[in-house]
């Protein structure tokens, strides 16, 4: 794409440095953090799977009672493998076992006990991250096999059954009918679960369970039908929520393509205490950055409770953010998949021209980044005949600015979870807009001064101002103010705080230590 | 097999419907949409969208779950009951057992003027990547093109002592394709004695394919019959069964 | 609109008088004949209505009456206004009463006899010009007092329930709705009829009949409505047929705003005789051009049986024919509604962008005239929800192209003719297109050399050499051959041949004369 | 008044319909189609678009006439029985009849996390151009926000003191907002004596507003509620009926 909307560079360039300059305090405050949910992810990452007869995971168990005995400030893995090393079990999940019945007293190991417990906990990790590093080399593989879609952007759709096994043939189905990327939604609720349930699941609402079988299950399917189709279709699940960085860890160890992982989604839309997921959110993007994982970020979302022509700049300064911790945690622009949407109320005259405007304003900020382009969801009524036509024109506007990666948006948006046919009429419609109108960006041409440039520059200067007014504030203070989507969000409110540690000086966790330091 | 509508799970039973009701948009407007729909058999059913039409009428958009069952082995379909043959088969079959061309009139009656249909079938360019009736070297094709008067095809047909009459309507409008179908039967029935009335062949993209006896034609085609289909079935009707008799 | 295709001025100026050169026979075929119609249609003007009692109008027995008894080569009017003058009968419908009973004696008159049904002809049917001019005068004070559409493209919408005292109401519904021009569709058949039917109907096909009396009402209807919304609602019929002049007679008589009026249509579409065509074609047009009718052609049918990208220059050529026969029978361009139609496959690769380049070139052909752009049919299927996602990007293109009337495509086109909430549908499918890309055209500029315009260039020349066939062959040859929409209508075949006659020297008809001489 | 659908003319009793079907596309396909389109009632019916998705599924889209009639007289809906009132008047009555604060504690409960809808009708800002009832001066209003565990708004709800306890449910699938609301209502049923039970409301688009009695519910609100409905059924339902009482 050559430049369309003329920015101003110096104002591009400040509007980056505002956000590093807003962004750093928070980096500080997740690497002198940690939570429970890292330190279950490390013990994922370590090998330990599998759940008590109640379904609660064993790195549930053994975190809970090595934090209740020892505290989270020191990280779980000295305790756990030092008492590994120190032979109180054979492995992890006997340990975890014997943990639960309460017979293993945790110490924070010193001295050679220290040494061996590191090593130890060293290997493990090592171990699961070299899975990680090996199913990257599996997606490299098959994509270099099977080739990558031919057309950009990438269709991207979702399945929400709440049964796996209603989820699969569905997602084959829409593979076969040309998704490229297939997300299966997660049940409502999930992610306010401070645990990752296990094995097979059939019973989600609106949504089906990430649980690591469920991941393993779609991404086999999805193999078989890449391999029917001569193109690698990618999985995408949610990371977001209390157990982002263990989710983060099942993804890496099974192979899933994306996941949605907001810097600020969980706080703003979920409760999440600020400070348990800026900790969790920088952990787990190192791991996607490990898996060669693309991000999907948020920014929709702020459009479904904010008004899209109000709140745009909000979006703007959102994937800035965005970018700025995914750079910092290890992620190249190629895995940045920063989102936005069509939500402007189609009502609104120049509707249209306005959604092109933002569209091409984040093209233009985020040229090497696989930017998500999200459907209409707020203005979409059960009028479906209207919702099939609205979803053309955002399948319209992200042509037009060159999207990389296309949401496909439904017709009964605002009836039901997608149903198999809803899925077929998206898709068709999505390939008359590819096909008829491809080139058609060519011809998109914003009159120099005009409607289109104005109001691009209009909303990246509001985006400049509001990032000074956060680098002023501190940017926990201006989410406790609302500045996003409209909810506040105090940095000591919130759900899983009790989960948050500020490291202790002989904090150690193995894979923190292997993921900042780079190798492994 | 027993199936069921299916929305997004087995079994679930969900449809859509949609409709204009004669009435104002209001609550009561909205609990008649969804007696509409429990009469269809939505249970539950939910009204999604409600829309007034100027001052009289309300659109409605309901989505909800029926339980009716459906059996597909109780479907009754006219099925292709004769083989489908290749041009040359049909050319074949006519040389050696009519050993005269067979002769096929065409038109669309009464006021319809959709030529597209009857000329898909019989001329030579076809549809769908096939030729139509005037490729074959055994078919003498006359098509008498858009609304011609029955009196003039029966006419015509006699003439050309034809061996099949193919009719096509499209427009259905207050059911004229039925009315004039009815209409062109009759006619033919009254004018040739029934060993020598040619063999009647309707079409269109709304025919009901098992109203043959009701409107009195040997067989009828619908939405996207092609023309090898019409052939096969011509040699099937004429020659084979004649054969047989 | 700026000139977005850079089209050679050289080749435009060629292609005008080729179809120049080719048009001037048809029109010296049509100034040396008469027809039926022609003569029927004088009548009406003169003032002479109503039916026998088994329907048949009094013109078609006067004029039958007169035929059988002196030819029709003479024009009807001598020998008609002959009679009266010489007392045969008080009035016009007295004559035809007695006429039809076989008692009334026609002669040519000659002399004297001459004279006075001269005078007596000229003024009854100056009487009916200048209700025609008073019609005229009518409108431009509501256009003037109500106001005309405050957007472009003005909004088109068909009824067409058959029966008039349903169209009513559903024209209001629709004119409140959002629609600017309501056209009611005629019954099937009725263009073949050699006569129009009188009163007000119930019994159509897929449309109402064209009546007098069914003008009457709807126009009243309309007037009321536009009264009630501060807009004048235009209203549209059917010329074309074997009653062209006589309708297009009644159109002005009864103040309708447009008339689909073709000169080719019945020929093609209806199998009528090329020489009846042209000849009722001429004389309808020159009553148009007085009543301030603006005229819809018909291009787009030829894309229903022809291939919409093969034949899109045969679309160009005939709007440059209809252009010049509209201009010679006094037409402005302002009246002129030149038609063409969004109709290419949907499923072939760039159909949009296509479709834009034969809508620019009709645009930039055409500066001044009313351009009306018709919606897909062909390719609409029984799929409801893609049917109204094709006729949104249709409502685009007419945006992109600056279109002049948008014919509103129905979501039902290949299922039913319009229901009620199709229409509203539809309608808010154009108001959406409308109001959220109103200005987008401003960011709609073709690539120089680009697809766009070199396809643009390409049909143009296409056009060219088709044109410069035609001059060769002569148009009523190329009409033989199968040129328009793949239909073969040579000259001396189709209905109503047996209605024209070569205009005997003392072919006298005061209608003739007073719009040739362009006085009343 | 009885009424029919209206496709183009009065009582032409015209739909469509779509669904989809576990079957391949064939012809057995369209006949299960017109089966089911036959139960629902549509006689005459068309299959005008049907499509395979996949191996084992087809789309249909279906129109055609049903003959069953609307009695709009006996549809029974839940009209508003009580008067609208003004925001000034809803805080008179409180004032003059309570003399104290009305307190609303509000939520969307289970899993749901859809807080637009009841931030609506609870937050200043308000829907449609009407302000919430945080506006209204004499309530005093609790918004618990998304996913509130039902025993957490029983406990919030007895802290509080609250008058009513309004709830919202956006999802239903696997009907998940009907559990949800029986859940509430059977917990508010164990945790209050009657004479000491909130009132309770749901709302939520897809709520069949009749649905009281099942859910265990004092009023539903559907679709498109404005604050101001809900400030008046308040005063109407805690005030002026208890006055009455
Ligand atoms: C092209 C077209 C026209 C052209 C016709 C040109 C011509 N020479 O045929 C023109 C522009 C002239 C026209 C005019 C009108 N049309 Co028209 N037209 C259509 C359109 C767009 C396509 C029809 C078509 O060509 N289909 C393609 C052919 C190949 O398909 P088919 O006809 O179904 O034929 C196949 C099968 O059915 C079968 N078949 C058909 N006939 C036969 C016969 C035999 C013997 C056999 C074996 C098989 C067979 O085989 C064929 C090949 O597979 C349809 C809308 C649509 N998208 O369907 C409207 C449509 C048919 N038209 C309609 C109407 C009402 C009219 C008009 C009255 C008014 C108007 N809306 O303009 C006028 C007047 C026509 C008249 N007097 O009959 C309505 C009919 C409504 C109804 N159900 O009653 C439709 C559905 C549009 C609408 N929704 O209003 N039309
Ligand atoms: C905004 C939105 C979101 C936002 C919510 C933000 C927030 N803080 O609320 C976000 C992005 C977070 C979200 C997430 C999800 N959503 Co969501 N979301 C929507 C959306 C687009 C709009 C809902 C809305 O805000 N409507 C506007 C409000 C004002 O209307 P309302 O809720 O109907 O409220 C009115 C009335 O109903 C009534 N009312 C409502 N509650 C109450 C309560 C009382 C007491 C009273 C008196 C009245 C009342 O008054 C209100 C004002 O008139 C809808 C689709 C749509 N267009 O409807 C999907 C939708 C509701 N979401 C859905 C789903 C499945 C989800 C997810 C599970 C997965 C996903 N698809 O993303 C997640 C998880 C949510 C969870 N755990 O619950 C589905 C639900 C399907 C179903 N029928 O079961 C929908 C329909 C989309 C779809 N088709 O898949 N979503
Ligand atoms: C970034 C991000 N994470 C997570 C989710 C979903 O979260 P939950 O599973 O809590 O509904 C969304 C919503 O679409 C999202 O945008
Ligand atoms: C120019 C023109 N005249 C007339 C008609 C309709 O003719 P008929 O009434 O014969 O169907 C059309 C069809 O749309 C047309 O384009």
């Amino acid at each position: 794409m050559t430049a369309k909307l003329a920015l101003d560079a110096d104002q591009v360039a400040r509007a980056r440095e505002l956000a590093a300059i807003a962004g750093a305090p928070v980096v500080e405050l997740a690497r002198s953090h940690t939570t429970v949910a890292v330190e279950r992810a490390t013990l994922r990452l370590a090998g330990l799977g599998g759940a008590d007869p109640d379904g609660i995971p064993w790195v549930n168990r053994l975190v809970s009672a090595v934090v209740e005995q020892v505290g989270l400030e020191h990280g779980v893995s000295g305790p756990v493998f030092g008492a590994l090393a120190r032979g109180d079990s054979t492995d992890l999940v006997a340990l975890a076992q014997r943990a639960a019945a309460g017979s293993v007293d945790f110490t924070v190991p010193a001295g050679k006990a220290r040494t061996a417990a590191h090593r130890l906990g060293t290997r493990a990790v090592r171990d699961g991250l070299r899975t990680v590093d090996r199913r990257r080399a599996e997606r490299e593989r098959l994509v270099k096999r099977l080739g990558d879609p031919p057309q950009r952007p990438w269709i991207y759709l979702i399945v929400a059954t709440g049964d796996i096994y209603e989820d699969i043939p569905q997602a084959q189905a829409a593979a076969r009918a040309g998704a490229d990327v297939i997300a299966v939604i997660r049940s409502t609720g999930q992610s306010l679960l401070d645990y990752v349930p296990e094995g097979a699941t059939r019973e989600g609402f609106a949504g089906t369970y990430a649980t690591r079988e469920n991941f393993r299950l779609m991404r086999a399917a999805l193999d078989e039908t890449s391999k029917e189709l001569g193109r690698y279709v990618r999985l995408t699940n949610y990371a977001s929520g209390l157990c982002m960085p263990e989710i983060a860890a099942l993804a890496g160890l099974e192979r899933l393509d994306m996941m949605l992982n907001d810097s600020m989604y969980g706080i703003l839309f979920r409760d999440i205490n600020p400070v348990r997921t800026f900790v969790d959110q920088r952990f787990s993007r190192q791991i996607h950055a490990r898996a060669g994982i693309i991000i999907n970020t948020g920014e929709d979302n702020y459009l479904t409770t904010a008004d899209a022509v109000e709140a745009a700049h909000t979006v703007t300064v959102s994937q800035l953010l965005n970018e700025f911790f995914a750079h910092e945690a290890g992620l190249p622009d190629a895995q940045l998949g920063l989102g936005h949407a069509f939500e402007i109320n189609p009502d609104v005259k120049d509707s249209f021209r306005l959604e092109l405007a933002h569209a091409l304003l984040a093209r233009e900020l985020f040229p090497d980044a696989p930017l998500k382009w999200m459907p209409p969801t707020k203005h979409m009524t059960g009028d479906v005949f209207r919702g099939n036509l609205l979803d053309g024109f955002f399948n319209l506007a992200g042509v037009l600015t060159g999207q990389s990666i296309l949401l496909v948006g439904m017709m009964t948006e605002a009836v039901v979870t997608p149903w198999l046919s809803d899925r077929d009429i998206a898709l068709q419609n999505v390939r008359y807009v590819l096909d008829s109108c491809g080139g058609l960006h060519e011809d998109f041409v914003p009159a120099p001064g005009g409607f289109v440039q104005k109001r691009a520059a209009t909303v990246l200067a509001e985006a400049v101002t509001l990032l000074e007014r956060i680098t002023d504030e501190g940017l926990l203070s201006s989410i406790a103010d609302g500045t996003f989507g409209i909810m506040k969000r105090p940095p000591d409110k919130g759900r899983g705080l009790d989960g948050v540690a500020r490291r202790a000086d002989d904090f150690w966790n193995p894979a923190v230590a292997l993921l900042d330091g780079g190798a492994a | 097999m027993i199936v069921r509508p299916y929305g997004d799970t087995t079994g679930d039973g969900m449809v859509q419907v949609s409709f204009t009701l004669p009435v104002p948009h209001d609550r009561r407007a909205e609990g008649a949409a969804l007696q509409l729909a429990g009469k269809m058999g939505l249970d539950p059913a939910m009204v999604v969208h409600a829309k007034q039409m100027g001052t009289g009428f309300t659109f409605f958009v309901v989505y909800g779950r029926v339980s009716h069952l459906v059996d597909t082995d109780r479907v009754t379909v006219v099925e292709r009951d004769f083989p489908l043959l290749a041009a040359k088969d049909v050319n074949a079959a006519v040389r050696s057992r009519l050993r005269r061309k067979l002769v096929v009139v065409g038109a669309c009656i009464g006021t319809d003027a959709h030529t597209v249909g009857i000329d898909a079938i019989l001329n030579i360019k076809g549809v769908a990547g096939e030729k139509g009736l005037e490729y074959y070297r055994e078919l003498r094709v006359v098509n008498l093109g858009a609304q011609v008067p029955v009196p003039d095809l029966v006419r015509a047909a006699g003439a050309e002592k034809a061996d099949a009459v193919l009719v096509s309507q499209v427009v259905t409008q207050r059911d004229a394709h039925l009315h004039n179908t009815r209409e062109m039967s009759a006619a033919f029935r009254e004018a040739f004695p029934a060993a020598r009335r040619p063999l009647l062949v309707v079409g269109g993209p709304r025919f009901d394919e098992a109203m043959t006896g009701e409107l009195g034609v040997d067989r009828i085609f619908g939405r996207g019959t092609t023309p090898r289909e019409v052939a096969s079935y011509l040699v099937h009707a004429l020659i084979e069964r004649k054969k047989a008799a």
